[in-house]
């Protein structure tokens, strides 16, 4: 009973900032609305139009891909730096991890999800 | 700057690695044949995909007997694996076959489905076949994407769209609770891999560390969301009914049939059968899980949603089994799920073949008057609605005798009885479908079956199977103990 | 060296936050994000296991959680844009045609 | 070669299924029909072998083959032939045989002719198992098979809404029993070890105390099962409801067979009923108070065939009754004769319905045995049968039950008993006379169509009605060393006949007494349905003429038949009738539903949980893992 103390206390001290957080904010902001609060923040400049305008559903794309394809990075430093020591066999496997890839790449290539207009 | 050593495989590694080999490159193809303009209309990718299961499925069936532990442990051949990957494959290769017509039919015809559904199968496999909680999640995650898009596949759709936006909500949700629980247990004995896990807990047993505890606790409730055990179960029934039903009927048995064999793994290698604690609380979470899934299927005038509360409650007998432990509840669970695997697959499979064209049938009251018009339909829903019940001479019936059987032998007598009443239970909304049947004339327009020939052919597979196994369980059985007892 | 009860009770902390987060949002972008929350408590736990026992494990780990993450990300991005296409909103609480 | 036997009628069934279509309606019922009485002819022989071995012997078994083994465990298909299954095989073969002939001709204009049969087949295949199988399991695949098929065929004419509902009344009631049963299988599997009989059985006494707890509530759970299943109280609503089936069906299933399964399964697992005394005097007393409630029911109902049913319940009651205070021997000899008694009465009702165009109330029927001579004599000798007259079946098994209650010392039971004899002489009468007697009070169109049975119904009806004759001759009473019926089970309920001991203790002039008692009784019961139902004033002359002298001693005293009219039929009507409205329909009918109320209810509260709403689920979610640590955090 007694080493779960600390996990008591973990979780009350956990969950106590996460409530004591919204709970402050909600009290020291005083709450008043008006159409300019309202407005979507636009680093000052008065907002034209509604920000809810859909942005061009290509946007989103690209930006999907591009972290996709982005994290494929994260595999590839450890390999780099122990490139030496894992040889061959390593230089092989991240060939494979490649090619898989790739095969990605060129289906979103050929599916034109690529190409801007 | 010593070099690494290159895992030494041999030949029979090559077999055993063969289904996830023949799964990715199979997926791989599929996506690359479709910039080779095919017939309109063409069936390829299905082909294709039933193909790719039957390579896995005989791979991994060349190398049934051998038991090897590969990448460092990472992934282990042995007879668990096989028991799951050709479960999967069968049920892989019997959602396509569903999914043939039905998807003609609701316009969700793409190559990208079965690519889809086949890298879900693969990450049940490498669910089953892990070794180490990384691979372990990393297949869970490839499974639930994949499944996560197939719901929503019928992206005009507004339920199948709604039904894949909280699938995939509570999904990932689920995934942040497993994770933590993994990143705590690796905390707690430094290790991911399962047999050093084993290893260590047999040198310092961690009885009631905290982080250990809480960590195993959140891995359950990860898994525990897979197989839809109630209090995480509430997903299910939104998802099942809005998904396209092909794509029900397989993640119904594919995805729990794969949290389970994950569970099994992670409880009988890791943690030395399944943990103390875990007993009362896996208890508790059957029977909510047996109760909550039969009570709330009692009003149902959705088959899909039906069959969804229905599967819910199926998990909680599996979880029985569970609870009773050790190698006799693991093969009485994997009994329990190869059976259920097939009859909800077939009764699914026969929501898809409801209805012409776009149209679909999904109440129970479009079932009126049918037994009589299309008789197969009417024998194997009756069939499929007994076995579920649990009234013999069905597989269902022979897998509850061995759930209990085995659960008796462990004691636990109170859950048994509970076990039994919700059975009975769920006799009247499983009986309802077959009054509907035979003893109701439809209101309004009746319903027309598509035929089609793919979809006939699962049928009197899943029909077969539930029928054999009702009368000749013993090798099942026996198949699903070895699965147990090769347990490397 | 900062104690590792420090990175996990921000790990714990971040956690619980994006548990909260989840659990208050309406905004299915936003729960999402939550969730995302979550995944990195974990990572920050791996990560100071890691660390704090001198195995690569954990780390290793982490890689491959970021990955499912961005995977995550792309699949539930698309769900949501098509919930936006289809129903012209992103708040949960407007969502619930399938019930009971 | 026993497997053959409830396999001929599944093969039947599968034919049936194949090329039914093909065969026409001649060859479908040849097909139904052959299929068992060949298996009568397979379960005759393998009878005979087994009379011919020596009496500690006469026990086989055939293992078809093994569903699983696990361990010690193992669920066998396997069939047992023991004096007691060869009672039950012969009787469902052999009267299932007459009613699948029967059938031929009172289903010959049905439209579903073919799936009448083949649920008739598939019904025989399952009610074969439950009597045969030698372990528990197997039974109860039988016991649920037997229980599908009477639904099915209850709601054999669907289109009618009240057989539709009648089948889910009895399918919901059978499965409150089930209950029961099954939870009895698995406390005597948890505790014995085993779900095979001999096994079982064996090793029964070792591991149950007399008395104890544990055996007392496995028995109780089984006998819940039988109530259920063969309608006694409180679960016996269903009976008269599924008097809605075709009437072949009321003969084989809800008379001769399948509601006999639970005083089958009582006598079959005797052994254990032994070791709880307190059960066995439960079943006692359920069984007399059916029999006798069921019986005052029956005296006020006018259609004929729910007569017939409430008589069913009340007989049932009998031979639990019999059971219950130990006479094994004579429940399942009382099971055997009411087999071909009640079968014939059924099917002779049925003979009177088709003759009279589906009509089925007694009050538009009367005078029918000139018309209708054949239906009539063996009608006649079937509710002699049933009253407990002698030479004739009835009496013998009857008798027995009852001088076995008094021997045991139940004098209460006893009593009820008699109290049951002289109501179940009275209403049978009445029936017999109000259809028979008297003058017609038919209908035009019924008068018009009026015709004698075809011979395929009428056949079946003579050979019924030879059985009800001589089948009680097996068992006469005050044999040295037990009659023959009783010494061909003697291997089965070996040492385990306590009462019947007793009976024998019973001094020779106690048991003639005993016997003059139970047939003066039944005579005044006769007697007594005479006079009030002939002595109405409309009623035929003949008839007075015939019963001239006890008609004029009445006549005397005709300010006591007023009397009797104005208190004793009237209150008896009146007590049945509102016995009937109030506890039928809204105790037992409002309990059922009751539970499936609740059930519902509960349903629909934990719909709402089912919120549609994302931040639900996972609130739920949220509040699942709070509470595991909660449950970690107090240990």
């Amino acid at each position: 009973m007694r080493e779960y103390i600390p996990v008591l206390l973990f979780l009350l001290v956990a969950f106590g900032f996460a409530a004591g957080t919204i709970a402050l904010s909600s009290i020291i902001v005083p709450l008043r609305r008006n159409a300019v609060k309202n407005s979507a923040y636009e680093c000052g400049v008065v907002p034209m139009g509604d920000a809810r305008q859909r942005v061009a559903i290509k946007f989103y794309l690209v930006a999907v891909l591009f972290i996709l394809f982005d994290i494929e990075a994260v595999f590839l430093y450890p390999w780099a730096v122990a490139f030496r020591q894992l040889g061959l066999y390593g230089l092989v496997e991240m060939a494979l991890f490649i090619v898989v890839l790739f095969i990605g790449y060129v289906y979103l290539l050929k599916k034109r999800a690529l190409e801007w207009e | 700057m010593t070099p690494v050593p290159a895992p030494q495989l041999i030949a029979l590694d090559w077999w055993a690695l063969g289904a996830v080999i023949a799964l990715s490159a199979g997926a791989m193809l599929l996506l690359l044949l479709e910039f080779v303009p095919a017939k309109p209309g063409s069936s390829r990718a299905a082909v294709l995909s039933l193909l790719t299961l039957a390579i896995s499925a005989a791979a991994v069936f060349v190398a049934r007997d051998a038991r090897r532990s590969i990448f460092d442990g990472m992934f282990v051949h042995d007879g668990f694996t096989v028991f799951f990957t050709l479960l999967f494959c069968a049920i892989g290769a019997v959602s396509v076959l569903l999914s043939w017509d039905y998807v003609r039919r609701t316009g969700i015809h793409h190559a990208e489905y079965y690519v889809l559904l086949l890298c879900a199968t693969l990450g049940m496999i490498v669910m089953a076949a892990s070794n180490d909680l990384i691979t372990i999640f990393v297949g869970l995650e490839l499974m639930s994407l994949g499944l996560y898009v197939l719901v929503g596949f019928r992206r005009a759709h507004l339920e199948s769209n709604e039904a894949a936006l909280k699938y995939f909500l509570l999904g990932a949700f689920a995934s942040g609770f497993l994770l933590y629980g993994i990143a705590l247990l690796y905390g707690a004995t430094g290790t991911t891999s399962l047999t050093r896990m084993a290893a260590f807990l047999s040198e310092s047993p961690l009885r009631g560390n905290p982080m250990f505890v809480a960590g195993g606790l959140l891995l359950l409730t990860g898994f525990a969301f897979k197989v839809a055990a109630v209090p995480f179960h509430m997903w299910t029934p939104d998802a099942y009914d809005g998904a396209p039903t092909s794509v029900t009927a397989f993640m119904s048995a594919g995805a729990k049939a794969a949290g389970f064999a994950a569970l099994l793994r992670v409880g009988l290698t890791a943690l030395g059968g399944m943990p103390a604690e875990w007993g009362p609380i896996l208890s508790a979470i059957a029977i909510l899980t047996m109760t909550v899934g039969n009570v709330t299927a009692l009003l149902q005038t959705n088959l899909k949603r039906m069959l969804a509360y229905s599967s819910i409650a199926h998990a909680g007998y599996i979880l029985v089994a569970l609870v009773a432990g050790g190698r006799d509840g693991a093969s009485a669970a994997l009994f329990y799920l190869a059976v259920y695997s097939f009859m909800n697959l077939g009764a699914f499979g026969i929501v898809t073949m409801l209805g012409r064209g776009r149209e679909e049938r999904v109440l129970v009251s479009d079932l009126a008057g049918l037994g009589f018009r299309q008789p197969l339909v009417g024998l194997a829903m009756t069939v499929f609605m007994i076995s579920l019940g649990g009234i013999p001479p069905t597989a269902g019936f022979m897998g509850k005798v061995y759930v209990f059987k085995v659960a008796l032998g462990a004691g636990l007598v109170p859950l048994v009885i509970i076990g039994v009443l919700n059975s009975v239970v769920s006799v009247f909304y499983y009986l309802r479908v077959t009054v509907a049947l035979y003893m109701q004339e439809p209101q309004g327009e009746p319903t027309e079956v598509s035929w089609a020939a793919p979809a006939v052919v699962a049928l009197l597979v899943t029909l077969a199977l539930t029928l054999w196994w009702g009368i000749q369980a013993h090798d099942l059985l026996l198949e699903a103990q070895r699965s147990v007892m090769g347990l490397l | 060296m900062i104690p590792i009860s420090w990175s996990l009770a921000l790990s714990a902390v971040l956690f619980v936050i994006g548990v909260i987060g989840v659990l208050v949002r309406r905004n299915a972008l936003v729960i999402f994000m939550s969730i995302e929350l979550m995944l990195n408590a974990a990572n920050l736990a791996f990560v100071a296991f890691s660390r704090d026992m001198q195995s690569l494990d954990g780390q290793v780990f982490v890689f491959f959680v970021m990955t499912v993450a961005a995977a995550e990300v792309a699949v539930g991005l698309a769900i949501i844009v098509n919930m936006f296409r289809l129903r012209e909103t992103v708040f949960v609480d407007e969502i619930n045609l399938l019930k009971g | 070669m026993l497997w053959l036997i409830p396999a001929l009628p599944l093969a039947a069934v599968l034919l049936n299924l194949l090329v039914g279509g093909r065969l026409g309606r001649k060859g479908v019922g040849w097909l139904a029909c052959g299929a068992v009485g060949l298996a009568f002819l397979v379960a005759l022989r393998a009878v005979l072998r087994l009379a011919a071995l020596p009496e500690a012997q006469r026990t086989v078994t055939d293992t078809v083959y093994t569903w699983m083994r696990v361990g010690d465990f193992s669920a066998d298909v396997s069939f047992l032939l023991d004096p007691l299954s060869a009672v039950m095989a012969l009787v469902v073969t052999g009267v299932g045989f007459l009613i699948h002939v029967y059938s031929t001709g009172y289903m010959a204009h049905d439209a579903s002719y073919r799936r009448f049969f083949l649920y008739l087949n598939l019904f025989m295949f399952a009610m074969l198992t439950l009597v045969m199988a030698d372990n528990f399991l197997l039974m109860f695949v039988g016991w649920e098979g037997v229980g599908l098929c009477s639904y099915l065929l209850i709601g054999f004419w669907y289109t009618r809404p009240s057989a539709a509902e009648a089948g889910k009344k009895a399918f919901i009631v059978n499965r409150i029993g089930d209950v029961g049963f099954i939870l009895g299988m698995l406390i005597l599997f948890a505790w014995g070890g085993s779900l095979n009989y001999a096994r079982l059985f064996a090793v029964a006494p070792h591991v149950f105390a007399v008395g104890s707890t544990v055996i007392t509530t496995a028995t109780l759970l089984l006998f819940l099962g039988a109530t259920g299943k063969s309608a006694q109280l409180p679960l016996y609503t269903w009976l008269p409801d599924a008097m809605e089936g075709p009437t072949p069906v009321s003969a084989l299933i809800h008379a001769a067979t399948m509601v006999t399964a639970g005083v089958y399964m009582v006598a079959r697992t005797h052994v254990l009923f032994q070791l709880a005394p307190v059960s066995l005097q439960t079943v006692a007393w359920i069984g007399a108070a059916t029999a006798v409630f069921a019986a005052s029911i029956g005296l006020a109902q006018n259609d004929i065939k729910r007569v017939l049913a409430y008589s069913t319940v009340s007989q049932l009651g009998y031979m639990f009754m019999a059971c219950g205070v130990g006479a094994f021997t004579a429940g399942i000899f009382h099971l055997m004769t009411h087999a071909f008694f009640k079968a014939l009465l059924f099917l002779g009702a049925g003979s009177v319905i088709h003759a009279l165009s589906d009509e089925q109330d007694l009050r538009r029927m009367g005078g029918l045995a000139p018309r209708l001579p054949w239906t009539h004599a063996t009608m006649l000798v079937a509710t002699l049968a049933i009253a407990g007259i002698p030479p004739f079946a009835g009496f013998f098994s009857k008798d027995e039950i009852l001088s076995s209650a008094f021997a045991s010392g139940n004098t209460a039971v006893w009593i009820l008993g008699l109290a049951g004899v002289v109501m179940t002489a009275f209403y049978m009468f009445r029936l017999y006379i109000l259809a028979f007697r008297g003058q017609p009070r038919l209908s035009h169109e019924a008068e018009h169509h009026l015709h004698e049975s075809p011979p395929s119904m009428i056949v079946p009806l003579a050979v019924l009605a030879a059985l009800s004759v001589l089948g009680g001759l097996v068992g006469p009473p005050m044999q040295e060393g037990g009659h023959a019926f009783a010494r061909w089970l003697a291997p089965v309920f070996a040492g385990g006949e306590h009462a019947a001991a007793a009976h024998h203790a019973v001094p020779m002039a106690v048991e003639w007494g005993l016997i003059a008692l139970s047939v003066v009784v039944a005579l005044a019961g006769i007697g007594l349905a005479f006079r009030v139902y002939l002595q109405d004033p409309g009623a035929a002359t003949r008839l007075r003429e015939r019963l001239s002298g006890l008609h004029r001693t009445l006549l005397h005293k005709y300010w006591v038949d007023e009397l009797y009219d104005a208190t004793a039929v009237r209150f008896v009507h009146g007590t049945a009738r509102s016995f009937w409205r109030f506890w039928d329909t809204k105790v037992v009918d409002g309990a059922v539903n009751g539970v499936g109320y609740v059930f519902e209810g509960f349903s629909a509260v934990l719909r709402l949980f089912q919120t549609g709403f994302v931040g639900t689920y996972a609130l739920f979610f949220t509040l699942g893992v709070a509470a595991l640590f909660l449950h970690l955090l107090r240990h």
